[in-house]
């Protein structure tokens, strides 16, 4: 197994990496990684959602244009989703969405999309290393700047 | 809004690598947050104490819990919250432990990261809204269809448990396929012994209604609230009136309707009962054999009937039901063996099926029991049964093994042994499959004392030369081609998915497999049940069985059937599908992608807009993924309240 | 022209059984043409449907969904109302479709880049789109350009010049043209480096004023008032007018034409200040055909491809790790 | 040059050599039949049995080569009588498709195909476009208690999910054709097996036995002669008739004739078109049996 306790390469400091997590296969596989001890580089934040099917590809546009330098998405394998169709519907959108990003000028490795069960905690491990190593290759992405008044609101107030 | 935060320690699984006391220092300064903490325990007695004393102390309107997988605790926390007074759904958890503290050496990355966790978990949470599980009333009856083994299993549990059951059979008479059998492995038993008396319990339940020679037109509705049109086809004989003298069938002059409950083995009359120990016991004509029907005049049947139950004119009749559950039942069929051209394609007549050789071996059958050559009517001297006749057989898209065709050949052979003593049985098989409780026994039992003789290979062709059946086919124990003349040729024919299941399914909304199977919820864990709620299977409808499987399976659907309908109203998990009414424009792309048809078009003042049905809804999401105008939101996974959790993590850069 | 004229007596006979018949007339200068409404038979004689009908009539049909409508439609338009009734955005028993051969339809800025030494395009007296050029006279000159060199680059890459879809056809129907779309408008963008396409489209977002004049004039958009860009629930947008919210906007706009768009090419005709906002639906539209092979706005039963999926995906490989 | 009822004709090797009648036979049918046949310019061997053993490309090669020449004939079907050639160039059409194999073809011929082919056994062209009702009213010599059994070989129809013509296991193709200019037909069980194929010459002993089966099974269903498609089998049933006799100790005479010589036969075709003569075992006690009125004109 390759040495994936490394520290984060480049500048030493984490890159913001941001996973969407379908509830009941890779959120599952991250927990079997957990508990597994299976080490992995801490950059990746997950947010968890009842289905690879509920991800919008506008969350990952929104995401990266909006300050991360990574997107994973990961849900149950195809023929395995909980709601029998979910992922075959994300793995159309998914696709299809990362052909834009190329012609937006962001480079489509900053975004994956991939298909981990809830047994799979070694491949979970795998997955974040390699994901976490090709985007700290990639480096920090291009910032875009906001709207200019709203710079100052950025104290962390969402505008609930 | 007062959110009260809480980390847990989780003895050192956490603390080893993650400065709790650090987190939540910094959760005081996260929005809304009026109380931070760190406890030992959060999971423990006192620790769920410490959370209900803090949210009556600090009247806290939701909880955030920074400690292990909410897969894991989430249901014990959101019942301390609820014990606290709060609703279930203002409480959300950081998993600091499996996704940090154990997977993370870093100590100053871990806190790092735990803090941004706890800071997703507070601003998702600030967006949550109480959500109250809704009652929905179930109609306390259940619908089977298909009187087969599987069928009439479930239909008696049901009923002996107290709930209505409708079952509707698709033949003039219940009992399915293990009706035709003569006699059933591994004990040899006799089938109608074990299965008659089962048909009429079912008959004689007060609680089973029966509709038989009936189909399924149309389901509508939802868990605990279906509505069936059940279509009863006219058998153009009165059944209030017919007696089942079976005066009818003697007289009826066309004699040579192709009998199908005999496989085709002999001929029938046009007007029949097709078994003696039918249930219902009651006549059917067949209308494309029956004179009357062809423009010439006939009517013998309505002169002989002491009763006058003949009605030529009778229509089909649609019957509507309402049921709170449905078991599907619906069996399997034949492989159509014809498309084996080195079988001779059905050309040759002493190339029968092992069914219609069962309709030969059984004392009701067109032979009366006798085992006769169906070219010359002599009995056989030499029979050959060939295993693996469709199934196995990627080429003709029955890849699969049908499970239970080594098993009946081998009660076959016995048979054959006990009906003539001198004959000669040989079986060409690939492997013999016998894993059941005393199978692989019997199995030996049919070669060593009953003589059999299993030969290991396929069987390459089957022609006639004079009046023998030449079958040609290897011995790969020996290495050798051999060829066997026989008198009769037995084919081991396997199952495949009954023909109109992917129609039924449809009317179900249930999901069916390329081959036509019916798809279980969850092949280990949900084998009875399906992704539809309130629809469950039995029998080989969701996968070739034998007759042990099937009848447990009854049982288990039937298990099922009482759990749901246990309780006079349903509670439905509140976390399903919302449409905003003035922000939907009717072009329904939502109900084109829904999985379990839970969204329907509905007509508000001449407006097409969305409507979710709460029941059905299983709250994945698709549908607000797919709405361009967010007019359709998933309650407790809003788009906003996701984009709150990103935002989270993106405002701090 | 004889199709004019027999396109007009088609629309006379139609008029009758419909609420109207929309198609192009007299703009506010001789040079443009704008969206006609023929209510009765006199209006019918100001039609032109020629070079200068550059609008997309269907844009009109959802909010005349339930009366009975009549269109006339070039080529590209007439794949517009295809994919409107295959969402069933409109019901096929509304619309009465009128085609006619299309010869390609001019674009305004090459028009002004022509005319820029002889004056303001807007002052021009007369003009008059004859089979292959146009006749002006501006400035007190007569100038006649090839139509060759001022039609839209959509027209260079256009495979059905005629209706997909027609009740009526005024003039010969000329079947599919063997013309080879190969994306060449993207080719300029994906010259560039990734660094320069992100900050080219910093530069061309930070000149949008958010007018939304683009989603306005795209025949899908049926949102209308309910759009996601100015809502709170859900909140995608701020509604400041920065780069990062103004680009997320086209990407929201994009994505929710993959699979749809028909390339109709509106939206950026109608872009004020003319940002290429048509790239980023174009880079979509080519990933939908390599993945699905499927062309939008052709088979009114045919199911938009994200609204529906295999098992077995021929074309989409799974990442290996 | 029309496309209707004009063909791309691949003779092939046996055609020039040991089944001259074949070739003879079918040329002056289709020209009865009015399909008019234009022969590949400058034709190679298919690539049969000796080359694809060796090299699939090299097999694959020799067969694009003929279909290049055919190109320049313009005509898109390309047809042939014998089943061995018809399954090499059907192959070569087939495992073409994969870009890889093409590329390593294009490099032998260096002549890469330039539109998409399809080749046809003349049987297929004979059932499908002039198919057997049009063939019983060209009939000028019904072949009247003229009983035959049909021998098609293993390749013909063969597998059937690539080859798409007739049923894989029981064909009839050549039945049909024959009844519908009034021969009977009997039932023949062993229509598809092997008759030893390429074994006749290394391997003697094979044929005698393969093809012995054959000729003792088709005798005992009481046909008068064996009728086939592919001249590999006519000289196993037919040219090495006495050798299968003297190794299995039998006396079968039994004509082998092709199909099309019958059906040239049963329209009326002159005698040196059908070349009766160049069958091993003598067929004339059997076409004198042919309905009465046929014998005197065969003999007048």
């Amino acid at each position: 197994m390759s040495d994936v306790t490394r520290e984060p390469a480049g500048t030493g400091r984490e890159l913001r990496l941001v996973g969407f997590l379908c509830n009941w296969c890779s959120y599952g596989g991250a927990d079997t990684a957990g508990v597994g001890r299976f080490i992995q580089p801490t950059d990746l934040r997950i947010v968890r959602l009842p289905c690879s099917g509920r991800v919008n590809p506008l969350f990952i546009a929104k995401t990266l244009l909006y300050g991360a330098d990574g997107v994973l998405v990961s849900g149950c394998h195809p023929r395995d989703c909980h709601y029998a169709e979910g992922n075959f519907y994300a793995r159309r959108r998914l696709e299809v969405f990362r052909h834009l990003l190329p012609t937006l000028g962001i480079d489509p490795r900053r975004f994956e999309y991939t298909w981990v069960s809830a047994s799979e905690g070694q491949r979970w491990q795998q997955v974040v290393s390699k994901f976490t190593e090709q985007i700290h290759s990639l480096g920090p992405a291009p910032r875009l700047p906001g709207a200019p008044e709203l710079e100052w609101m950025q104290s962390g107030v969402n505008p609930a | 809004m007062r959110i009260g935060v809480f980390i847990c320690h989780c003895g050192s699984n956490i603390a080893a690598t993650v400065d709790v006391k650090k987190v939540a220092e910094a959760a005081w300064g996260m929005n809304d947050v009026v109380y931070s903490t760190d406890s030992m325990y959060t999971c423990s007695e006192p620790g769920q104490q410490a959370i209900e004393e803090a949210i009556r102390e600090h009247k806290l309107h939701g909880v955030v819990v920074a400690s292990c997988s909410p897969r894991m605790h989430e249901p014990t926390f959101r019942r301390t919250v609820e014990r606290a007074g709060l609703n279930r759904y203002m409480f959300e958890m950081a998993n600091i432990r499996e996704h940090v503290s154990w997977i993370g050496r870093d100590k100053a990355l871990n806190t790092l990261k735990a803090t941004e966790l706890v800071r997703m978990a507070v601003e998702k949470l600030r967006l949550n809204r109480v959500l109250t599980p809704k009652k929905i009333p179930a109609t306390r009856k259940v619908l089977v269809i298909g009187g087969g083994v599987a069928g009439i299993q479930a239909s008696l549990d049901c009923a002996d448990a107290g709930l209505e059951v409708v079952l509707v059979e698709r033949e003039p008479s219940i009992g399915g396929k293990m009706s035709k059998l003569d006699k059933t492995f591994p004990t040899v038993d006799c089938s109608s012994c074990i299965l008659g008396p089962r048909m009429v319990d079912v008959a004689q339940h007060e609680r089973i209604t029966l509709y038989a020679y009936s189909e399924i037109d149309s389901v509508s509705g939802y868990v605990g609230n279906f509505e069936v049109n059940i279509r009863k086809k006219a058998s153009y004989v009165d059944w209030e009136k017919c007696t089942g003298c079976g005066a009818c069938t003697e007289k009826c002059p066309s004699r040579k309707t192709f009998d199908r409950f005999n496989e085709g083995l002999g001929a029938t009359t046009a007007i029949n009962i097709p078994f003696p120990q039918a249930i219902p016991k009651k006549a059917t004509i067949t209308a494309g054999a029956c004179r009357q029907f062809q423009g010439k005049k006939c009517g013998v049947c309505a002169k002989f009937c002491p009763t006058g139950a003949i009605n030529h004119e009778q229509k089909d009749e649609i019957v509507t039901v309402k049921v709170g559950a449905i078991v599907a039942a619906t069996g399997y069929d034949l492989t159509d063996w014809t498309v084996y051209g080195e079988y001779g394609a059905g050309r040759y007549p002493d190339v029968i099926t092992s069914l219609q050789y069962e309709r030969m071996l059984s004392a009701s059958g067109p032979y009366g029991g006798h085992i006769k050559r169906p070219s010359n009517g002599e009995e056989p001297k030499s029979i050959v049964f060939i295993q693996c006749v469709g199934s196995r057989d990627p080429s003709i898209g029955r890849p699969y093994c049908s499970g239970f065709c080594c098993m009946y050949t081998a009660k076959q052979a016995i048979m054959t042994k006990d009906h003539i003593p001198d004959s000669r049985s040989y079986v060409f098989y690939m492997d013999i499959r016998s894993p059941g409780k005393g199978y692989d026994e019997f199995t030996r039992r049919a070669q060593e004392e009953y003589g059999a003789q299993y030969v290991r290979g396929r069987v390459s062709q089957v022609y006639p030369r004079g009046d023998k059946m030449v079958v040609r086919g290897a011995d790969t124990l020996l290495g050798l081609p051999v060829e066997v003349e026989a008198d009769l040729v037995v084919l081991a024919v396997g199952g495949e998915a009954s023909r109109d299941a992917p129609k039924l399914a449809e009317k179900l909304r249930i999901s069916y497999d390329g081959f036509g199977f019916f798809m279980e919820g969850h092949p280990k864990l949900k084998p009875v049940e399906t992704n539809t709620a309130g629809v469950f299977l039995a029998g080989s409808c969701q996968g070739l069985k034998d007759i042990p499987s099937s009848v447990s399976q009854g049982s288990a659907a039937a298990a099922k059937v009482m759990a749901l309908l246990s309780r006079d109203m349903l509670e439905s998990d509140p976390q399903t599908a919302l449409v905003d009414i003035k922000r939907c424009i009717g072009c329904s792309k939502c109900v084109k992608v829904c999985p379990f048809g839970a969204i329907r078009e509905q007509d508000l003042r001449g407006q097409i807009k969305a409507e979710v049905l709460e029941a059905v809804c299983q709250g994945c999401g698709l549908c607000n993924a797919t709405c361009p105008q967010g007019a359709i939101q998933l309650s407790h996974a809003t788009d906003n309240q996701i984009l709150a959790e990103v935002e989270a993590l993106l405002c701090q850069m | 022209m004889a199709t004019q004229e027999e396109l007009k007596k088609i629309i006379l006979d139609v008029l009758p059984d419909v609420d109207c018949v929309i198609g192009w007339g007299p703009g506010p200068e001789p040079l443009c043409a704008s969206p006609y409404f023929m209510r009765n038979p006199e209006d019918v004689d100001y039609l032109l449907a020629g070079p200068a009908s550059v609008h997309n009539p269907a844009l009109f049909l959802p909010e005349y969904k339930g009366r009975k409508t009549g269109v006339v439609v070039k080529g590209c338009d007439s794949r517009s109302v295809v994919q409107l009734i295959s969402e069933n955005l409109i019901r096929r028993e509304d619309v009465v479709i009128i085609g006619f051969p299309c010869a390609g339809v001019v674009d305004a800025s090459k028009i002004a880049a022509k005319l820029g030494p002889y004056g303001e395009p807007g002052e021009t007296e007369r003009a008059i789109f004859d089979k292959d050029a146009l006749n002006l006279s501006l400035g007190g000159k007569e100038l006649s350009i090839p139509l060759s060199e001022i039609l839209a680059d959509k027209c260079s890459r256009c495979k059905h010049p005629g209706a997909v879809i027609s009740d009526y056809f005024a003039g010969e129907a000329a079947d599919a043209l063997q013309v080879k779309d190969d994306f060449t408008d993207l080719a300029g963008l994906e010259s560039l480096p990734l660094e320069e396409r992100f900050r080219f489209w910093e530069k061309e977002m930070s000149r949008c004023i958010r007018c939304y004049a683009c989603r306005n004039a795209c025949p899908l958009c049926v949102c209308r008032d309910h759009c996601v860009a100015s809502s709170r629930e859900p909140h995608w947008l701020a509604q400041a007018n920065g780069v990062r919210d103004n680009l997320m906007f086209q990407v929201i706009h994009a994505t929710h034409l993959a699979g749809r768009c028909t390339g109709c090419g509106e939206c950026q005709r109608a872009c004020p200040v003319h940002i290429p906002v048509l790239l980023l639906k174009r880079s979509l539209g080519r990933a939908v055909e390599q993945l699905f092979g499927h062309h939008a706005g052709l088979d009114p039963e045919s199911r938009p491809p994200l609204l529906t999926f295999q098992m077995e995906e021929t074309n989409i490989k799974e990442r290996e790790w | 040059m029309s496309q209707k009822n004009s063909y791309a004709y691949y003779p092939g090797c046996s055609a020039a050599g040991t089944s001259r009648e074949y070739d003879i036979s079918t040329r002056a049918l289709c020209a009865a039949l009015g399909l008019r046949l234009v022969d590949v310019p400058d034709w190679n061997c298919c690539g049969s049995t000796p080359a694809h053993t060796v090299d699939h490309a090299l097999s694959a090669a020799l067969s694009a080569r003929n279909l290049a020449q055919s190109e320049a004939l313009g005509l898109d079907r390309l047809i042939t009588p014998c089943p061995s050639c018809l399954k090499n160039v059907h192959n070569a059409i087939e495992h073409m498709q994969d870009q890889h194999f093409r590329e390593k073809v294009d490099k032998l011929t260096l002549r890469p195909l330039r539109r998409n082919h399809r080749v046809l056994s003349v049987l297929q062209v004979i059932l499908e476009d002039v198919t057997p009702a049009g063939l019983a009213n060209m009939v000028r010599k019904p072949l009247t208690n003229l009983k035959l059994v049909a021998y098609y070989g293993c390749l013909l129809t063969r597998p059937g999910r690539s080859m798409r013509f007739d049923d894989e296991e029981n064909p009839t193709s050549i039945d049909r054709l024959l009844e519908a200019v009034g021969a009977t037909m009997l039932p023949f069980p062993f229509k598809m097996e092997c008759c030893g194929g390429s074994f006749g010459i290394p391997r003697g002993d094979v044929v005698a036995r393969l093809g012995g089966r054959i000729l003792s099974l088709a005798a005992s269903t009481g046909a008068d002669a064996v009728v086939v498609a592919c001249p590999l089998c006519q000289m196993n049933l037919d040219t090495r008739q006495r050798q299968i006799n003297a190794a299995g100790g039998t006396n079968i005479r039994l004509p082998v004739f092709y199909y099309t010589q019958l059906l040239g036969l049963a329209l009326g075709l002159e005698e040196e078109k059908l070349c009766f003569d160049q069958l091993e075992v003598d067929p004339g006690p059997v076409l004198s049996r042919i309905g009465q009125a046929a014998a005197e004109e065969a003999t007048a």
